[in-house]
């Protein structure tokens, strides 16, 4: 049953300023148990996935006449990251939310942004996939406006100008792939696209969606906005725009349109393999100078996205199943670290790490999981982040794109010593006077952050069955390219 | 075929005077000439339910575009600094390469569509024919929007709702508690 | 081919608009004429000559009708310009409010 | 009647018979949406310039008690969910979005099912909307004094 992933989150959001309305709790209630919900059909729809896709028609019209909804193996992993890092998020906010006024806003708010995150990962139809875009870009600019302070509104501003710009570059792509084929499944696309004579048609639409998306998730040349968005966010909603947002906006789109329907190309996966080599170096060299503590993860976040980007872009099977583990693993660590920097900021009200007098005393539970996030973010053995870097870097030994490879390994050491600098003055420096009135953080947010830290180790330790239940079938999907449309018609 | 062309060149000539005008009043102005240049696109191009659309939504954007510069007094003629001069000429010739290069290659993408006035209607045609039979409207694109793809108008609800929640919340009092 | 074309300058200048303006509201208007032309170029590809508007008439069989589909997404598109629009118009009066101008350079406390 | 919330007297006067005729024929626009052009999203937001119309003509004082924020809230997600909940009754047909009650015979005011409840569904929903974005915007008075003070409700 495809559609309760977004059944529910569309009925809470409606419910909720009605439900707000009548009680004070009960919004907060309404949203938490939906989130739950969504994760208990995201992972069972792991075991959905064991009798081959599944294609869902709507209001009963076949695939190419109607809107379908499809399920495979790579929906399944964005559902995953998505509902995982939903839920860490509002568990979070019960207790996050008392500094901000009237929460029943941002409990709408952000169930829509889940409504939108679920009906792009699971839609198949092209149309369809960008009014959901719209849903989750609109959600993401109100909530980063949240806090109405100066700052905030100004990076909701420019966040806002090259969303639009960007999405208006995706509508003008689908516009022109509309005018040559006069369809809108995806399956249908690519299968009249196979035989289409214009080819700088197809070149032309890759461009705007490669800028459309690229855009979106903040890759270098288009990152502008992303290190002012995400520091004027509140902590759990830049959790989820760094960790779930630019993926499922910027990279799954990406991967879907250009494996699925246009079908990967020798120069598409160049293109790749530099924005991520570029995205990779610009973004952790810019990051070394910060002192803002999420200002820096912003960057780091861009050099992360540049991992998978690398990773997928290399078009090797090894090298695309790494690419989608970093992916899955950097959405684990990297809304840990902004949750970590929310924790921070609410009990000390200060993010600027040369004012933080070390914490780790007073914050214990704060300090371990930002301990533990920062060492898989470097890539250290047990955890999750180093096993993905390895397999892209082994990858790009295969593919023999040496110079990335060395890229990454030199990213990674500059990753390792920024947070080493990170964790040193914000948590493990000794403070000579007594630091007074720093008490540890609320119970629910130690509860989300202590959820992702475990997923975290988790994953590291048993990353083999994991690779081979999630990772895998999402890489056949991507593997499988343009046979997706006789898949899914043919089904 | 001429008409459409005269009122799309109407169009661009009232867009340049909207970038260029230095009174934002007279700027939203010429907006709403464009907009309702697009109404008589629509119109000429034989789409009415998009015609009442644009120029319904039309008005309503021009009242919220007014209520912005509603305020304004004083225009911005202060000094510029040389540092800010550099940066807007880069921004310029930036703006003016992409401009130039994607006017360029769209012209190498359009030259591929099928020529205008005979498209290949391989779903619209279907849906000609069948939105009688299959939804009893008689109205063709209502039948599409509201029975085909119903679920593209709920997402399209769902962002109205999005965007009204979202007004509220940034234009409410104070957004954090002191 | 030419009206393509056309509308292809027009979406130019609202994107030029967007990127020079430094006023605030003339960016809000560049983004509008953007809008407008991506909507144009839709109903464009939908054009037939001597076609007829998609409405089922009682008295008469049409036979060739313009392509209706284009026109049900661009029904879509309109309504997400105005969302955009007015979202756009909020942050601006609260940032005139905080900043007392519409300028994008004295605004720009934010390092880039 | 005081003069200095809403225009002149003979605005007041002439507002009265349009906005009455604007509702109407949004109204009209909307319950046709099968038949002729037009449709939720256009009769909605006429409806919603027709009551802006009411507020521009009569100051804020007037129309916020036929139709202030919280009804305008209320009514908006009374729309959105009978949207969803029309879509939710195609699935006992089987299918979410399947349009499952009688088509009636074309041409006539009820004859294409579930079309007229998506129709008044939109309708509820933009109509309130818009109504509200545009209070909320009419409401936040700029501060006369410098911008540290918080902006004033009235």
């Amino acid at each position: 049953m495809l559609p309760i992933f977004v059944i529910i989150p569309l009925g809470c959001a409606f419910l909720i300023p009605i439900a707000g309305k009548l009680r004070q709790g009960l919004a907060q209630l309404l949203a938490n148990s939906c989130a739950l919900l969504l994760l208990f059909c995201s992972i069972n729809s792991i075991f959905w996935l064991k009798s081959g896709p599944k294609i869902y028609s709507l209001g009963g019209w076949p695939a190419p006449f109607g809107i379908c909804m499809v399920l495979d193996g790579l929906t399944v992993l964005m559902l995953l990251v998505v509902n995982i890092i939903g839920v860490a998020s509002l568990v979070y906010s019960i207790d996050y939310i008392k500094k901000f006024t009237s929460p029943v806003l941002y409990y709408t708010l952000f169930s829509l942004l889940l409504a939108g995150l679920n009906g792009m990962v699971i839609s198949g139809d092209l149309f369809n996939l960008f009014v959901f875009l719209e849903i989750t870009s609109i959600a993401s600019y109100s909530l980063v406006a949240f806090g109405t302070e100066a700052e905030e509104l100004e990076a909701a501003f420019k966040y806002l100008v090259l969303g639009s710009v960007a999405s208006l570059l995706i509508l003008l792509a689908i516009g022109l792939l509309l005018g040559s084929v006069s369809t809108l499944n995806m399956a249908d696309i690519s299968s009249s696209l196979t035989n289409s004579p214009s080819r700088d048609l197809i070149l032309y639409c890759l461009a705007l969606f490669i800028m459309g998306f690229a855009l979106k998730s903040g890759l270098v040349p288009f990152h502008a906005w992303l290190p002012d968005a995400h520091p004027a966010a509140p902590a759990p909603m830049s959790a989820m725009l760094s960790g779930v947002v630019i993926k499922t906006m910027g990279i799954y789109a990406l991967l879907r349109v250009l494996f699925n329907i246009i079908g990967i190309s020798v120069i598409a996966s160049s293109i790749l393999v530099w924005l991520g080599i570029i995205s990779m170096s610009v973004g952790v060299l810019l990051a070394i100078g910060q002192w803002d503590f999420k200002r820096l993860l912003a960057y780091h976040s861009i050099s992360q996205v540049g991992y998978v980007i690398f990773g997928i872009g290399l078009g090797t099977p090894l090298g695309i199943i790494g690419g989608l583990f970093h992916l899955f693993n950097h959405s684990l660590f990297k809304s840990l670290l902004f949750l970590n920097s929310g924790a921070v900021e609410f009990a000390t009200g200060t993010r600027r790490l040369d004012q933080l007098k070390g914490v780790s005393s007073e914050m214990p539970v704060t300090s371990a999981t930002s301990l533990v996030a920062s060492l898989s973010i470097a890539g250290i053995p047990p955890l999750c982040g180093f096993w993905s870097k390895l397999i892209i870097i082994i990858a790009a030994f295969e593919a023999g794109n040496i110079i990335g490879a060395l890229v990454c390994i030199f990213v990674a050491m500059v990753t390792l010593a920024s947070f080493l600098k990170v964790q040193k003055y914000a948590f493990i420096q000794k403070s000579q006077e007594i630091v007074s009135g720093i008490r540890e953080v609320p119970l629910f947010m130690l509860l989300a952050m202590l959820f992702l830290a475990v997923l975290c180790i988790g994953v590291g330790l048993f990353f083999m069955p994991f690779v081979e239940s999630v990772i895998r079938p999402a890489s056949e999907v991507l593997l499988e390219g343009t046979n997706y449309a006789k898949l899914i018609l043919g089904a | 075929m001429i008409e459409l062309s005269i009122i799309l060149i109407l169009m661009i000539i009232g867009a340049v005077v909207a970038m260029e005008i230095d009174d934002l009043l007279s700027s939203i102005i010429a907006l709403g000439a464009v907009g309702i240049g697009l109404t008589l696109e629509f119109l000429l191009l034989r789409a009415p339910d998009l015609a009442i659309t644009q120029l319904v939504v039309e008005i309503l954007s021009l009242i919220i575009l007014i209520r912005a510069t509603i305020e304004v007094n004083k225009p911005l003629a202060q000094a510029v600094s040389l540092q800010k001069k550099i940066m807007h000429l880069a921004y310029f010739c930036f703006a003016i390469i992409f401009v130039a290069l994607f006017i360029r290659f769209s012209y190498l993408a359009i030259r591929q569509l099928p020529d205008f006035g005979n498209p290949i209607m391989k779903m619209g045609g279907q849906y000609a024919e069948q939105a009688l039979k299959k939804t009893g409207a008689t109205n063709i694109v209502s039948a599409i929007i509201l029975d085909f793809r119903g679920y593209d108008t709920l997402g399209e609800a769902t962002i109205l709702f999005t965007s009204v929640i979202g007004v509220i919340s940034v234009l409410r009092l104070s957004g954090r508690k002191r | 081919m030419i009206l393509y074309i056309l509308c292809f300058i027009l979406f130019a200048i609202g994107i030029y608009c967007l990127l020079v303006k430094k006023n605030l509201v003339k960016k809000i208007v560049g983004l509008g004429i953007a809008e407008y032309a991506v909507n144009l170029f839709f109903i464009l590809l939908g054009y037939r000559n001597g076609g007829e508007a998609p409405i089922l008439d009682k008295t008469r069989v049409i036979a060739n009708f313009v392509d209706p589909l284009p026109q049900a997404l661009i029904l879509t598109s309109i309504v997400i310009g105005l969302g955009v629009t007015a979202l756009m118009v909020a942050i601006v009066v609260r940032l005139y409010e905080k900043y007392k101008t519409f300028d994008i350079d004295e605004i720009r406390r934010l390092k880039g | 009647m005081k003069e200095e919330n809403g225009m002149s007297l003979i605005v007041k006067r002439i507002t009265r018979i349009t906005v009455s005729l604007i509702f109407l024929f949004g109204v009209y626009i909307v319950l046709h949406g099968h038949l002729t052009p037009g449709g939720g999203f256009a009769g909605g937001v006429i409806i919603a310039l027709s009551f802006i119309h009411l507020v521009l003509a009569f100051g804020k004082d007037e129309a916020m008690n036929k139709l202030n924020e919280s009804i305008a809230s209320i009514i908006e997600s009374i729309g959105g969910l009978m949207f969803w909940g029309v879509a939710l009754l195609g699935l006992l047909g089987g299918y979410f979005f399947l349009n499952i009650l009688p088509k009636g015979e074309p041409f006539r005011l009820f004859s294409s099912g579930a079309i007229i409840l998506y129709n008044i569904a939109i309708f509820l929903k933009v109509g309130a909307g818009l109504f509200s974005i545009f209070i909320a915007m009419a409401i936040f008075r700029m501060p006369a004094g410098d911008n540290t003070q918080e902006p004033k409700k009235r």
